[in-house]
């Protein structure tokens, strides 16, 4: 059931595909604000200047946590795309966030310490959403298992409308994007500086840019899961999703972070739920 | 059966030894001895039993009734004097109440009963008797040298610790006699007794808020007693001659006769799980001492409220009753989490979030079905062994530094680096994988969605679950953080502190391991047993998490590997000049320190609030299924 | 060709200019002048900037936080001095509460002069940075075997 | 025990262009107590009166700020032009109105672009940024300098724009004025943007007096103080209606000021329209003997030069009394009970200039 | 031509707070507080203004003269007080907002307290 050759796929290439995401990510960006923007490789140069850089930390044990940051993503994406169970995917996900939490707490620093606060006050927020996600795809296709839900030949979008608005509401959060971005922010500005990596420098900060590429494919993964019955549409759905995610970030405020947890509470109990609880009694119990 | 028969008796005389004695040294042996040996008792006891599934022992019904009865008149006497004294007149009622209802059993009804069977052993049991053999007693040996410093710090407490090992004894006693009876009467003795051992534990202090505490918890364990009597009540006038008394026979009589005694008794372990609406009892049970709150109140005595309702989760399950019941542990689960965020006193924290997990345990023992009867049990082998180790780290730190509050615990791994260590591990085991709670909680949401009406409970652990992230990583978060002025304070905690605490931590590690293992010898065949089928973790998966945790194991090494660490500089300060104490140049010339606190979000998660909400919401339910339960027995 | 020629972090400090070159600098980020075309980000965090951009001089209160926020950069790094104030002090040179230039506290690298300096020189200020950030991570390598380099202290 | 956070906020902050410095003390986020701490940039420039000859110290002047360095230098030398009775050309006053109010919309719109970028809105500050090189180029076709201009004397002003390139700036306006209110209409009517300002920082009228609020802060409360009603420059023949908002909160000063970015424009098309021909300034003779408060309203709002000068070429004081030194106090009670994302919005909503504040 | 008409008065330091007390209730705003040195005297200008009527109430002070606060009747006058405490050393009395000569910090304590007027020197060389 567990195939450890796309696993390895994963763990290989994931750096690869979520860097030129990214560096598409700001070009886009950059163009949507009427301005040329990086070349498409930049998130590489950026990742290779840091690790040029030197590291400067305020306390040692910084390191063990973004280097156990960077191993749990890549250990619950791998875990995914190796077709493992969804629900222990999650849980391996919130295990790695954790530890970037503990991260910026461990530094003492206000800035990363709030950060670090925000950064809980997200997990909160998505963790639900996400779960349900699980459930929804575990009611259509009839397993946890990653491997399983990929071979359905039921499109899973058909049966879960309302959890996959739900997800890409969550994604928004996910992917550090506004209005959601509280806890840390690429361009850096507003309240926090940096959030949560503020006290990260070099090769630290190098290190959670790559688990966020990583995370970045994993969660491309899961929406591709919905529409894994016909791959060119999930293709399409994968650019669409994401050049939506790009259009939102550049047509909102932030928004504060009760704002945040409402909503993405009540996407997850209105949509999310709602969603299962039709196909749970329309579809007469479990589909399969 | 006379090792069923030593676990209840021995730890009796030795509260009955204990207390008549006064010389601290030879206490601390006797204490250590007697641990050693119930310990020892316990694990002869799962070597001896653990591959025979159900053993009845038909012990002599009579005699033993006559006593406890005599016993319990006693304590209602006792209870009575002390309701008055204190002008707890609502206790006096209720004692008043439940004696009645007591003299009604024991002298009409009982008069034709003659139970055959009034001891068992099986899986289930034996799981309780380890806990309460291990753990227990560990937490035995550590009150030994928590309850000298106790009183050291508060001289304005009166040393009553003669008092304290015997009614530690006697409570540890009592829970044998639970988990072992078959006999409803008798487990209903022993469940009088943890309420009295309770009761007096939790006003050890005598100051006005213990007092007040401890009849709280009186009061409402006795309602819980006055349902359980009226289930005896129940069980006897439909069948006088007393065989449904005997759990197993009153299991298998099946759902028109067990079911109304099994809401009541369900009742019952509410009020004793203390979900909401009861759960202020538990909360005020935190002025007892720490080990007390370990010992009674998270991971032994409420369990036997669960226990009592996972007995009953086959007679409960696709009922209505049996879903109100699942949804008021729910209800308790969510709210109690959410709660939990905005407490900063770590033992209030500990106590929501064991009232939370017991409320999970009774959704899933409520709801019932086999998958999750498994899960419930994990559950309680989980929490007892993590909740355990918190109490006592929290007791030893509160006893260093002077206080329970957790931003007090800031920078704790500096400041007593080891103890920081064991607490880390006790959290995660609560909330992350892939440590013991964790897994529970994902072998509920599987089992939850087949169940009926699942998807309700599945949403609760959903929400509910992430709210525990929350306030858990931001414990750890506050004593991993490297608060520039914590200094290393983690001399002179006694010895044996230590070894208990390592004991727990090893176990807390050592269960997630091996987990499979019990699993396979003791709650699987159980769960077969009584369903005549069974549920477990995928063998991919659990070769996963055993990767999981042995990468968790082996990264703090990455640190040491690595040599080049990087350069220490001040954090980020605005720029502000910083000195490494992080005092920073403050507007007005004012030198001001940093100071980090974690956010409680009294607005949205308030105690007053959401309690209240809690409150209404279970007792509504509480009140659906009386109106239910009335309508079945008129 | 390193990679951090192609993406210079800039970390903006203003320690007593009047504005004129402040706006110009974040001006360069804006859609007409647009640096991120070659990488160039402003981060606003110390911590993660290779290229220290202080316009207007050094008066008594700030001098700490230039030092404050110049050690937290880590090496290599790059002083860039934007605008007369920063280079000399300028009008304000004479002023009770001016010391001078950024260079009285912190070595600086590259003087950008102008009042206030376009951004067309400020880009060009930056663009000459680069090299020495290159040079200075060729020397911070060099001495590896010995003592770790201090990176721009010596310039 | 208490649960606050102490955090410092600043100097050095990437939200803030300039240094200000607060202590903040927290709840959770709710911002307990702000107490602001300047000085940062504190450059004495005040002292140089003693250095440099009356005619030069404009330089100076102009140099307190660079995002409002025209009117910096008109109001000084409306104060020495008073101080020594000198009939100002009326080309040269219209010409100053005009460069004031150019000045005023590319102040307003590198605000509305921080202001933008404060709530994290970051293509909102980018097209802000972008539309104000508009003003920027306009400037420095008159000017020749972008942000310093230097065009002002005592006197009058330096040089003249012909009669064509005025004729050709006001053709210009239209549209100008069409992609502003494109953008004023996200600032104004953007769900995510009002979220984040209506009923953000209160200043009630009352508070607004008190503090002693001026400029944009008190117009966004009711107040209606503008210096351009004194009628100083050519404000008096064009005449002149200030924009009052009664909100009191972020969203009501960011209206004031979108609404003056239109009266703006509508300023500078009437100035253009009757422009004098004529000459363009006086000269100069003998030393300033007197004193006088030289008030004008710069984008952020009053704005007093006080100078006083005994017959010499070096004047004895002169006393720059900016907008933003005033909108200190009312900034500290908005800043009280809110929450810390509201902390750079509410700090940006008096539209600090630490550079003329501190000088 | 002139702009406005700018009035001043020079009154008592005694009757400062009764005549802006006055101002107050007469519904002025405070416009601003200024101090210059003129001579070995300081002189503060207090400038209020009411639908554009300016008024100036001014003091003429010994350098160690003790100046009641105004920040009583108008909050934010803190600023302004607190301001000539730094830079002239004037001893305002009784400030709602009390920096203590840290609103700004010189490197020369009370520069316009000791500057030397009329020099042609820089008034502060420190090259």
């Amino acid at each position: 059931m567990i195939s450890l050759w796309t696993a390895l796929l994963f763990i290989i290439l994931a750096p690869f595909i979520g860097g030129l995401v990214s560096g598409i990510d700001r070009k886009v960006t950059a163009r949507m604000q009427g301005r040329v923007g990086p070349p498409i490789l930049q998130p590489f140069y950026d990742v290779g200047k840091l690790f040029e850089k030197e590291n400067l930390v305020v306390t040692t044990t910084q390191n063990f946590y973004v280097l156990s940051y960077l191993v749990f993503i890549i250990v619950s994406g791998a875990l995914f795309f190796a077709g493992g169970d969804m629900l222990l995917v999650i849980f391996a996900f919130t295990l790695a966030h954790i530890f970037l939490v503990l991260g910026g707490y461990a530094s003492y620093s206000p800035y990363s310490f709030i950060g670090a606060e925000r950064e809980l006050i997200q997990i909160i927020a998505y963790e639900p959403m996400i779960i349900l996600t699980a459930v929804g795809m575990y009611m259509v296709a009839g397993s946890f298992f990653v491997s399983d839900i990929a071979a359905s030949s039921l499109p899973l979008i058909m049966y879960l409308p309302g959890v996959f608005i739900g997800f890409l509401m969550v994604l928004t959060i996910k992917l550090r994007k506004s209005p959601f971005d509280l806890s840390t922010s690429h361009h850096a500005h507003q309240e926090l500086v940096k959030g949560v990596t503020t006290e990260f420098t070099g090769p630290s900060l190098a290190k959670i840019e790559i688990a966020h590429w990583y995370e970045n494919v994993f969660l491309l993964g899961v929406i591709f899961l919905f529409f894994a019955f016909s791959i060119p549409l999930a293709l399409a759905a994968l650019v669409i999703a994401y050049l939506l995610e790009i259009l939102i970030d550049n047509t909102f405020s932030r928004v504060k972070w009760q704002f945040t947890l409402r909503s993405a509470w009540i996407i997850a109990g209105m949509l999310g739920l709602v969603n299962l609880a039709v196909l749970y009694y329309l579809a007469g119990g479990l589909l399969p | 059966m006379i090792e069923l028969a030593f676990l209840i008796i021995f730890p009796t005389i030795v509260a009955f030894l204990l207390l008549f004695i006064s010389r601290g040294a030879f206490r601390d042996s006797v204490v250590k001895i007697a641990a050693l040996v119930i310990g020892a008792g316990s694990v002869y006891l799962l070597i001896r039993y653990y591959n025979q599934g159900l053993v009845l022992f038909s012990a002599p019904f009579e005699p033993a009734t006559e006593i406890m009865f005599g016993i319990e008149l006693i304590i209602a006497v006792l209870l009575l004097y002390l309701g008055i004294r204190y002008r707890k007149y609502l206790a006096v009622v209720l004692v008043l109440f439940q004696t009645a209802l007591l003299l009604l059993v024991e002298l009409v009804l009982l008069s034709d009963a003659h139970p055959e069977t009034n001891l068992f052993i099986d899986q289930f049991s034996l799981i309780m008797a380890m806990i309460i053999g291990i753990i227990g007693t560990l937490i035995c040996v550590y009150s030994l040298g928590y309850m000298e410093t106790y009183h050291t710090r508060h001289p304005e407490v009166k040393d009553r610790r003669r008092l304290y090992f015997f009614m530690v004894f006697v409570f540890l006693a009592a829970m044998f006699g639970l988990v072992f009876s078959n006999n409803l009467l008798w487990v209903f003795f022993f469940w009088e007794i943890t309420t009295l051992c309770s009761f007096i534990l939790i006003g050890y202090a005598e100051t006005h808020e213990a007092t007040n505490n401890a009849f709280l918890a009186l009061e409402m364990n006795l309602l819980g007693g006055i349902a359980f009597a009226g289930a005896l009540i129940y069980v006897l006038s439909v069948d006088p001659t007393g065989g449904l008394l005997e759990i197993e026979n009153l299991l298998a009589s099946g759902h028109a006769i067990a079911l109304i005694p099994a809401v009541l008794l369900g009742f019952a372990g509410i009020t004793k799980a203390a979900l909401m609406p009861f759960s202020s009892w538990l909360v005020g049970a935190m002025v007892a001492p720490t080990p007390v709150s370990a010992l009674l109140h998270s991971s032994t005595m409420v369990k036997a409220g669960v226990y009592i309702i996972v007995r009953f989760a086959p007679v409960l399950t696709g009922t209505p009753e049996g879903l109100i019941i699942g949804l008021i542990g729910g209800f308790t689960f969510l709210l109690a989490s959410a709660i939990a965020i905005s407490q900063s006193n770590a033992k209030k924290v500990l106590a929501y979030s064991t009232i939370a997990n017991l409320g999970l345990i009774v959704a899933c023992a409520g709801v019932g079905t086999y998958k999750l009867v498994w899960a419930a049990i994990l559950l309680i082998i989980f929490h007892a062994i993590a909740k355990s180790l918190l109490f006592l780290c929290v007791g030893t730190v509160e006893h260093r530094i002077g206080s329970r509050n957790i931003e007090d615990m800031s920078g704790l791994i500096i400041r007593m680096p080891k103890l920081a260590v064991m607490m880390i591990v006790g959290i995660a085991g609560m909330f992350l994988a892939p440590f013991g709670m964790l897994i529970s909680k994902w072998a509920a949401i599987e089992a939850f969605i087949e169940a009926q009406f699942g998807l309700i409970f599945v949403a609760i652990l959903a929400f509910g679950g992430s709210l525990t992230v929350f306030f858990w990583s931001k414990w750890m978060g506050k004593i991993l953080s490297f608060d520039p002025n914590a200094v290393g304070e983690e001399k002179s905690v006694k010895v044996e502190k230590w070894l208990v605490l390592y004991i727990l931590t090893g176990l807390t590690v050592l269960i997630c391991l091996i987990f499979p293992l019990i699993s396979s010898t003791l709650i699987e065949p159980f769960v077969l047993a009584v369903y005549g089928q069974t549920a477990r973790l995928s063998q991919d998966n659990l070769i996963i998490m055993a990767m999981m945790l042995f990468l968790l194991m082996i990264m703090p090494f990455s640190m040491l590997i690595s040599g080049n660490n990087g350069k220490k500089v001040s954090a980020y300060m605005g720029g502000r000049p910083t000195s490494p104490d992080l005092k920073f140049a403050g507007s007005m010339g004012i030198t001001r320190d940093v100071t980090l606190t974690n956010y409680y979000f009294n607005d949205m998660f308030g105690e007053k609030r959401l309690l209240m909400t809690g409150t209404a919401l279970c007792f509504g339910l509480i009140l659906l299924a009386g109106v239910i339960l009335a309508g079945m027995i008129l | 060709m390193t990679y951090l020629t192609r993406s210079p972090w800039i970390l903006h400090y203003d320690a007593s200019s009047c504005n004129g070159c402040d706006i110009e600098v974040l001006a360069c980020l804006t859609p007409l002048y647009d640096v991120e075309r070659f990488g160039i980000l402003n981060t606003g965090n110390p911590k993660h900037s290779d290229i220290f951009v202080v316009t207007g001089g050094v008066n008594e209160q700030n001098r700490e936080v230039i030092k404050n926020i110049y050690e937290q950069i880590p090496d290599p790094k790059v002083v860039v001095a934007v605008g007369i104030c920063a280079t000399s002090g300028g009008v304000f040179r004479e002023c009770y509460n001016i010391m001078g230039g950024i260079d009285r506290i912190i070595p600086v690298d590259v003087y950008v002069p102008g009042c206030a300096a376009r951004p067309e020189s400020i880009i060009d200020g930056i663009v000459k940075a680069l090299g020495i950030l290159e040079e200075k991570r060729a020397r911070m390598r060099q001495p590896d075997t010995g003592k770790k380099a201090t990176g721009g202290e010596t310039v | 025990m208490s649960r606050q956070i102490v955090m410092p906020f600043g100097p050095q902050h990437p939200v803030l262009p300039e240094p200000i410095h607060l202590d903040l003390v927290l709840e959770d986020e709710t911002v307990v107590d702000a107490i602001p701490s300047i000085g940062y940039i504190h450059r004495g420039l005040e002292t140089l009166v003693t250095k440099r000859e009356f005619p030069e110290y404009v330089y100076i002047a102009e140099r307190t700020c660079g995002i409002c360095s025209f009117i910096h230098g008109m109001t000084y030398c409306q104060g020495i032009e008073q101080v020594m009775d000198l009939e100002v050309p009326p080309r040269a006053h219209y010409l100053r109105t005009i460069w004031s109010e150019y000045s005023r919309i590319h102040s307003h719109l590198l605000w509305l672009g921080l202001f933008a970028d404060s709530m994290g809105f970051e293509n909102l500050f980018m097209n802000s940024w972008r539309l104000r090189e508009f003003v920027l180029d306009v400037l420095e076709e008159t000017t020749g300098g972008r942000v310093i201009q230097g065009s002002c004397k005592v006197g009058g002003v330096r040089r003249d724009i012909s009669n064509g390139k005025l004729t050709a700036m006001a053709a210009d306006l239209a549209g100008f004025e069409q992609k502003l209110s494109d953008l004023a209409d996200v600032f104004l009517h953007d769900d995510s943007v009002k979220s984040r300002l209506v009923g953000v920082g209160n200043l009630s009228k009352t508070d607004a007096y008190d503090t002693g609020a001026v400029g944009p802060t008190g117009r966004g409360s009711g107040v209606a103080i503008d210096m351009r009603m004194t009628g100083y420059a050519a404000y008096g023949d064009l005449g002149f209606e200030p924009v009052v908002e009664k909100g009191g909160d972020c969203y009501a000063r960011c209206a004031v000021r979108v609404r003056e970015l239109f009266s703006s424009v509508e300023i500078i098309r009437m100035a253009i329209e009757r422009i004098p021909d004529g000459e363009i300034e006086v000269k100069v003779k003998g030393n300033p003997e007197g004193e006088y408060f030289s008030r004008a309203e710069q984008p952020r709002g009053e704005l007093v030069h006080y100078v006083k000068g005994d017959g010499t070429k070096h004047l004895v004081r002169s006393r720059i009394r900016t907008p933003t030194l005033t909108n200190v106090p009312p900034l500290v009670k908005m800043l009280q009970g809110c929450e810390l994302a509201d902390v750079p919005v509410i700090v940006l909503s008096i539209d600090p200039c630490i550079g003329c504040m501190e000088r | 031509m002139k702009i406005e008409e700018q009035t001043t008065t020079e009154i008592e330091v005694a009757n400062l707070i009764g005549k802006v007390q006055a101002y107050r209730s007469g519904g002025y705003r405070l416009v601003q507080v200024t101090c210059s040195k003129v001579g070995d005297l300081f002189e503060i200008n207090y400038s209020f203004e009411k639908d554009l009527r300016f008024e100036n109430v001014r003091i003429i002070i010994d350098p160690d003269t003790e100046v009641p606060s105004i920040s009583g009747m108008y909050w934010g006058a803190f600023v302004y007080e607190n301001e000539m405490h730094d830079l002239f050393g004037v001893q305002v009395k009784g400030m709602n907002v009390d920096f203590h000569g840290n609103f700004i910090r010189t490197a020369v304590p009370y520069p316009f307290r000791t500057q030397v007027f009329k020099g042609e020197g820089p008034c502060h060389d420190r090259s």
